[in-house]
């Protein structure tokens, strides 16, 4: 059976390696991923007013279409939209009152939604439902030696109730890339925001944090760095540059999806194609370190 | 007929300003029940009383009910009144009007009408009354005190001081509980050992204290003034008595485990003195590391102990005693440091708890009282100590403020500087809380003399990095971000009830507050007595306090419970709960609603009895009662029945 | 016709709601004077046979005042009068009386306008219900 | 200039538009700090988020429309995981930036020159600012 994902619009255009090493990674796991129909933005960020309704609807609106696909469980891969569509959820099971007001905003469209899915990370899916067990069973190149480090961010864990691990101190992104052999290093700033949206207009805000995230994560000893969340990547990655010419004394470090190690790790391999979508050449380490 | 009088007070104006006391006076005198009725001024001042006192002899009444104030300001003093004057103090009723009545409504004909009912309830009351007197038991003279701290062995002292025996148990091997640990103490920084030790000893010499360790209260029976106590002491596998602390057999124990005494900073063996002054002074094994108590397994400390002071086949016991009076000092832990994921404890050895960093300043403590760092020895030559570690944190720990750790925090940073002249220490804190005899002092003169520097707001993050500890925290006076490496951080870690509070509390059927700590009878002004009778409450095990508080609550205890032993009997309120034993089936449905177990059910005959001394009157078994067979004293179904008939006809 | 003034019976704890009562009254706050009180030591007296006395005798409503949950002077008896009242209000239910003709309110001593508003707001409520319908109660009390 | 209290400027019309926007209370914040010292922008900050917490309990809502902090936000939830009394603060600095956007006042135009490499960032950056900042 094929489980229903939801892409987000980053994972079609800069963090098309994402999308397809996940698919290469799950198509291995026997759980294949299948894109669903008629997905909208997710509205990248939860509005956090609490007086209107309107600015909350992308991200519901998803979920209806998920459940008019009769979908229970809808997986994602991006940080932001899994925390934009979880919230969504979360907005809409905890009070009665929201998912009436919905359906009353909603009355011209003609539906009946009743907010029965449930938004899942891929993560946890590859914790809860495939267990790193099968994971470890299934590695034929086991990323050896390879000190990495697991950056979270805070989409994955903020606000507590719907975070994927112990908001304080999660270790599920490290677990998976340990039971693919890698070695994994707890550095300070894997929990800290890397800037976000800031990366806009406010770059030297974004320049400084990544400076400070991946300074950080290198005196750890840290090799690369994994994360989950294409903003996140483009702030920790393509940044790199300008934190170069800002940062006299700094050092590149590549940065990676955690499916792209799991595509390497479980034998579906490396896709040159997925180089050029980086910004730090990710393929010399992975050359010293055997796995391409 | 009982012959009842009524007087109406005015209250100066208070009264009378909204209830027309003639005209209730005037119409009342037409009631069939009432047999004399005035009003006067000032009811509660002696002409009022002496009025109340003469119209009692000259009308002959056998009932009195005073129109007037609250019942909970001068019930008492009418009631003496009717005493004097010959009556039974239960032939006297307050009818209230003026809390409930003339200070509540405005306009003047409601209040007198209102006023009015209110008289004749409690006329329709009264009349039904019995009379009454208090309830006595005997008393047995001698106490129990639970917990061995500072807070328990002042009580304990105390009271065998007066000359009445005590009973005394504590949990661990020793005597002393957390303040044996602590270096030096605020506000006078006296060395805690030098003054806690020659108590400690007291309490092991004095004939009249009674001293059990290793053990714990099993259950509790009777009710004040009469307890019978259960106490389970754990094998005593070494005899103190033959134990001459030559400490070959801990040389010899193969087992290391972490010295509870010393917080996890040093090892100890199984067999083991828990430090050196304890009391009573002996080794003990501890049953749950040592490898098997039998010489297979292992048999070594006994083997070379000379002084055969070692038995494995030791039991553990059941000790009974009788009591009258029961101390709870049962004192406080730390929050756990776990729960503060952010500030890494655990992970990084060099993030310490504040007892941890009292066992180092200690003298006796794992470094002779040199500051060094539990990582590597190091001197510290920056420390940052972080105020209200789980404390004033509603959202995800403790709501309260755990009181001390301002200032034991402001004394470890004057310490750790009076023994690294050239460090640096940071206190990270939101509000200072010094009230106290000479506390703002201590802590003002800490940031003047002792360079300590504040900073107001809290520490977000700990990690290290190299060798030091990188803090991210804020200073919110300039509202900038501060980061700050230091060589040791000390967290200042809120107090919590000791572990196990909860199910001693609920052995004891002891009500104990949402945060966890045993609840007082009135906050202000019964602080040191619990509400269940015959308890009284000492130390932190009522709540976070300091040295000096604790002493002087466990005296105010220790002095309540001594009041309770010098007499030859106590007293209890008559309005108790009755069974008439024609009616009762026997169905036992009551027995389950008393929560002072005070009714049992009689199996031969087939009734229920009521313990009058248990019994708290709280009427709950009454209304439970299927066949009307319960009854409570002067609140009897017909009583209630004969005020709701009154308020229902007018 | 005249205003309706209904005949309010209030059963409080000594404790809590009748001390909270008192302090009403020291603080001088106004409420309606349609209440009498009747001192228990604990709401867990409150027997249900006296509460359907007091509306078969017409009085328009009961209102029980007791300490709040977790504060009861005898550890649980407010958690009993929880139970009782609740079932009471079932058994009104059956023969006919308006539920809300009875109200069960936690009100401590310190909560001398919590009470005063408690009064108020009851004291409305049974004017806005009208007097107790004529019932009769012969049926349901002879089992008794 | 000193800030001027009075008791029709506490609580004010605006304050209390930012607690109904963000169903935040300000009054609950005793200003322990540990919303700033988690903040991973505070450095760019004018006011630090716990002054912005206290300028909303002195009435001074207007410093809070005006400042650079709403806008330095990185909606990271940090300080709202962290906050003893509960309170979501990164909520109140939306509340504080809708009040802008509402009245038109956004800090990004979608056409703005300044948003120099418009061509390399991914779409996940631009719609998420847009959404933050645009009026
Ligand atoms: C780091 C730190 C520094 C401090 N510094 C100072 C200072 O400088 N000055 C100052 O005035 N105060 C200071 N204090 C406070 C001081 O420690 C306490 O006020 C005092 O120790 C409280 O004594 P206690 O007897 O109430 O409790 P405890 O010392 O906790 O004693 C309770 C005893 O009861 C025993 N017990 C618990 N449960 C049971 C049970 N069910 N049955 C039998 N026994 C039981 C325990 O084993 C223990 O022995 C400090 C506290 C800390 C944490
Ligand atoms: C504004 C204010 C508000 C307060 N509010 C609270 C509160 O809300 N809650 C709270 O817990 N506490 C409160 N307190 C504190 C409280 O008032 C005190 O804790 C308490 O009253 C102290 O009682 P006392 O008996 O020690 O002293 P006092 O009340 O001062 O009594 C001392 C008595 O001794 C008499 N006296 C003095 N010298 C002699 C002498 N030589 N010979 C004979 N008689 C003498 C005096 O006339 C007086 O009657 C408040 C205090 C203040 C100032
Ligand atoms: S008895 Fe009560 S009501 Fe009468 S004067 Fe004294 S205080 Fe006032
Ligand atoms: S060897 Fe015997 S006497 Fe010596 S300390 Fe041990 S138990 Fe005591
Ligand atoms: S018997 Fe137990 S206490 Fe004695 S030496 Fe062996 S392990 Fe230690
Ligand atoms: S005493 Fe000081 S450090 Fe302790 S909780 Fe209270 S304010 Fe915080
Ligand atoms: S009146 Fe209360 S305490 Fe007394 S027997 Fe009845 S239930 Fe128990
Ligand atoms: S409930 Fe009444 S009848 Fe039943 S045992 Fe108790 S007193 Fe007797
Ligand atoms: S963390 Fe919460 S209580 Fe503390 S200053 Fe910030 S908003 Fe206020
Ligand atoms: S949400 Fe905004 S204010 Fe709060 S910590 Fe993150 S960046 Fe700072």
């Amino acid at each position: 059976m094929s489980l229903p994902y939801f892409p987000g619009c980053t994972l079609k255009v800069d963090a098309k390696h994402f999308e397809d090493s996940a698919m290469k990674v799950m198509e291995i796991l026997d759980e294949p991923l299948q894109e669903m129909k008629d997905w909208i933005c997710c509205g990248t960020v939860f509005s956090m007013t609490s007086d209107d309704l309107m600015l909350q609807l992308a991200s519901i609106r998803n979920l209806l279409r998920a459940e008019e696909q009769d979908i229970k469980e809808l997986i994602v891969l991006c940080s932001m939209c899994y925390n934009t569509l979880k919230r969504a959820e979360k907005f809409i099971t905890e009070d009665e009152e929201n998912l009436r007001k919905v359906n009353d905003v909603m009355y011209k469209e003609d539906i009946e939604f009743h907010g029965l899915v449930e938004v899942k990370h891929l993560l946890s899916i590859l914790k809860e439902r495939i267990t790193f067990n099968k994971i470890e069973e299934k590695t034929q190149k086991p990323l050896k030696d390879f000190k990495l480090g697991a950056y979270y961010g805070c989409l994955l864990l903020r606000p507590e109730d719907m975070a994927i691990d112990t908001f304080e101190d999660p270790d599920i992104i490290e677990n998976l890339l340990k039971s693919t052999g890698a070695d994994t290093i707890k550095f300070p700033y894997r929990l800290e925001c890397c800037g976000a949206y800031q990366t806009v207009n406010n770059k030297d805000v974004t320049i400084s944090r990544t400076y400070e995230i991946i300074n950080s994560a290198r005196k750890s000893g840290c090799e690369a760095l994994v994360t989950s969340c294409p903003l996140c990547a483009f702030n920790l990655d393509q940044r790199q540059k300008q934190t170069a010419e800002a940062y006299l004394d700094f050092k590149k470090m590549p940065i990676f999806y955690f499916t792209e190690l799991l595509s390497i790790a479980l034998g579906s391999g490396w896709d040159k194609s997925w180089e050029k979508l980086h910004y730090v050449d990710p393929e010399p380490i992975l050359k010293e370190k055997n796995l391409i | 007929m009982k012959r009842i009088g009524v007087f109406v007070c005015h209250c100066g104006v208070n009264i009378k300003e909204t209830v027309d006391v003639e005209k209730v006076t005037v119409e009342l005198k037409k009631h069939p029940d009432i047999t004399h009725i005035e009003n006067y001024m000032f009811m509660c001042s002696d002409p009022g009383q002496n009025l109340l006192k003469n119209a009692i002899k000259e009308k002959k009444l056998d009932g009195v009910v005073v129109a007037a104030c609250s019942p909970t300001l001068h019930e008492s003093t009418f009631r003496n009144a009717v005493e004097e004057a010959g009556l039974n103090q239960y032939q006297c009723e307050i009818a209230n009007i003026r809390e409930q009545c003339s200070w509540v409504h405005k306009e003047m004909k409601d209040a007198t009408h209102k006023a009015k009912v209110i008289i004749q309830t409690a006329v329709a009351k009264l009349k039904l009354n019995e009379s009454l007197s208090a309830i006595s038991a005997p008393v047995t003279r001698r106490a129990l005190v639970v917990g061995g701290g500072i807070a328990g062995i002042q009580a304990a002292i105390d009271i065998a001081d007066a000359g009445y025996e005590v009973v005394m148990v504590e949990k661990k091997p020793s005597l002393g509980g957390h303040m044996i640990q602590l270096s030096e103490t605020f506000p006078t920084l006296d060395c805690s050992q030098c003054i806690l030790t020659p108590k400690m000893v007291q309490v092991s010499k004095d004939e009249n204290v009674k001293l059990h360790v290793n053990s714990e209260v099993e259950a509790v029976e009777g009710y004040i003034g009469n307890f019978k106590v259960k106490i389970k002491q754990k094998a005593q596998l070494v005899n103190p008595d033959l134990c001459n602390l030559c400490d070959d057999c801990s040389d010899i124990c193969p087992v290391l485990v972490p010295d509870e005494h010393e917080e996890g900073l040093a090892w100890r063996k199984s067999i083991f003195i828990p430090f050196p002054q304890a009391i009573p002074a002996t080794f003990t094994i501890d049953e749950d590391s040592c490898l098997g108590l039998d010489p297979i397994a292992c048999g070594k400390c006994k083997d070379v102990c000379e002084a055969e002071a070692i038995n494995y086949d030791a039991k553990t016991q059941i000790i009974e005693e009788e009591v009258g009076a029961i101390i709870i000092a049962t004192g406080y832990d730390l929050y756990p440091e776990e729960n503060l994921a952010e500030y890494g404890y655990g992970k990084y050895p060099d993030v310490i708890t504040s007892l941890q960093f009292e066992r180092i300043l200690s003298a006796t403590g794992p470094t002779n009282g040199e500051v060094r760092r539990p990582s590597d020895g190091k001197v510290p030559k920056e420390v940052a100590f972080i105020h209200c570690c789980g404390s004033r944190d509603p959202d995800r720990h403790l709501s309260y403020c755990s009181k001390i750790c301002c200032m034991y925090s402001s004394k470890h940073a004057k310490l750790y500087k009076h023994k690294v002249p050239d460090g640096q220490p940071y206190n990270f804190y939101i509000d200072i809380r010094s009230g106290g005899k000479q506390y703002d002092e201590f802590v003002q003169q800490a940031m003047e003399e002792e360079e300590l520097l504040m900073i107001r707001g809290k520490v977000a993050r700990i990690y290290k990095e190299n060798d030091k500890m990188i803090i991210h925290g804020v200073d919110t006076l300039s509202g900038k971000g501060v980061q700050l490496e230091a060589d040791m951080v000390v967290l200042a870690m809120g107090i919590i009830p000791s572990a196990g509070t909860d199910e001693f509390a609920q052995k004891l059927k002891l009500n104990t507050g949402e945060d966890g700590f045993m609840v007082e009878a009135h906050p202000k002004l019964r602080p040191v007595e619990s509400i269940q009778a015959g308890y009284f409450l000492a130390g932190t095990a009522q709540g976070p306090k300091d040295i000096p508080e604790t002493v002087s609550q466990a005296s105010g205890a220790a002095s309540k419970a001594l009041a309770l032993l010098s007499s030859d009997e106590i007293f209890h309120s008559p309005i108790i709960a009755t069974v008439d034993t024609d009616l009762c089936s026997g169905c036992g449905i009551c027995v389950a609603t008393c929560p002072y177990d005070a009714r049992e059910l009689n199996e031969a005959e087939g009734v229920v009895e009521v313990n009058d001394i248990l019994c708290e009157g709280c009427g709950a078994c009454i209304s439970a009662c299927p066949s009307n067979a319960c009854q409570q004293k002067n609140f009897t179904n017909r009583q209630l029945s004969e005020m709701i008939k009154i308020v229902a006809a007018n | 016709m005249e205003k309706f003034e209904p005949k309010i019976l209030c059963l409080l704890c000594k404790w809590c709601t009748y001390s909270g009562a008192d302090l009403a009254g020291t603080s001088r706050m106004k409420y309606p004077p349609n209440g009498i009180v009747v001192k228990t030591l604990c709401s867990s007296r409150v027997d249900a046979q006296h509460v359907m006395e007091a509306f078969q005798q017409g009085i328009d409503g009961v209102f029980i005042g007791g300490c709040h949950p977790g504060d009861c002077h005898y550890q649980t008896g407010n958690y009993k009068t929880r139970r009782r009242v609740i079932l009471l209000k079932k058994t009104m239910e059956q023969m006919g009386i308006n539920p809300e003709r009875l109200t069960l309110e936690w009100i401590s001593a310190s909560e001398g306008k919590r009470f005063a508003r408690k009064i108020k707001e009851f004291t409305s409520k049974i004017k806005d219900l009208g007097p107790l319908p004529e019932y009769d109660f012969t049926e349901s009390t002879e089992n008794k | 200039m000193p800030i001027s209290l009075n008791r029709n400027k506490v609580r004010n019309e605006l304050v209390k538009r930012i607690e109904e926007i963000s169903a935040q209370d300000v009054f609950q914040c005793y200003q322990c700090g540990n919303c700033s010292s988690g903040c991973p922008v505070i450095d760019y900050m004018d006011i630090s988020p716990n002054q912005v917490m206290r300028l909303a309990q002195l009435g001074e809502a207007e410093m809070i429309l005006n400042s650079e902090t709403i806008w330095i936000c990185a909606t990271c939830l940090q300080c709202s995981s962290r906050c003893p009394k509960g309170i979501d603060v990164a909520k109140v600095m939306e509340a504080v930036r809708s009040i802008n956007l509402r009245n038109r006042d956004g800090i990004v135009k979608p056409d703005r020159e300044d948003i120099e490499d418009i061509d390399e960032l991914p779409p996940i950056a631009l719609v998420s600012v847009f959404r933050k900042k645009t009026g």
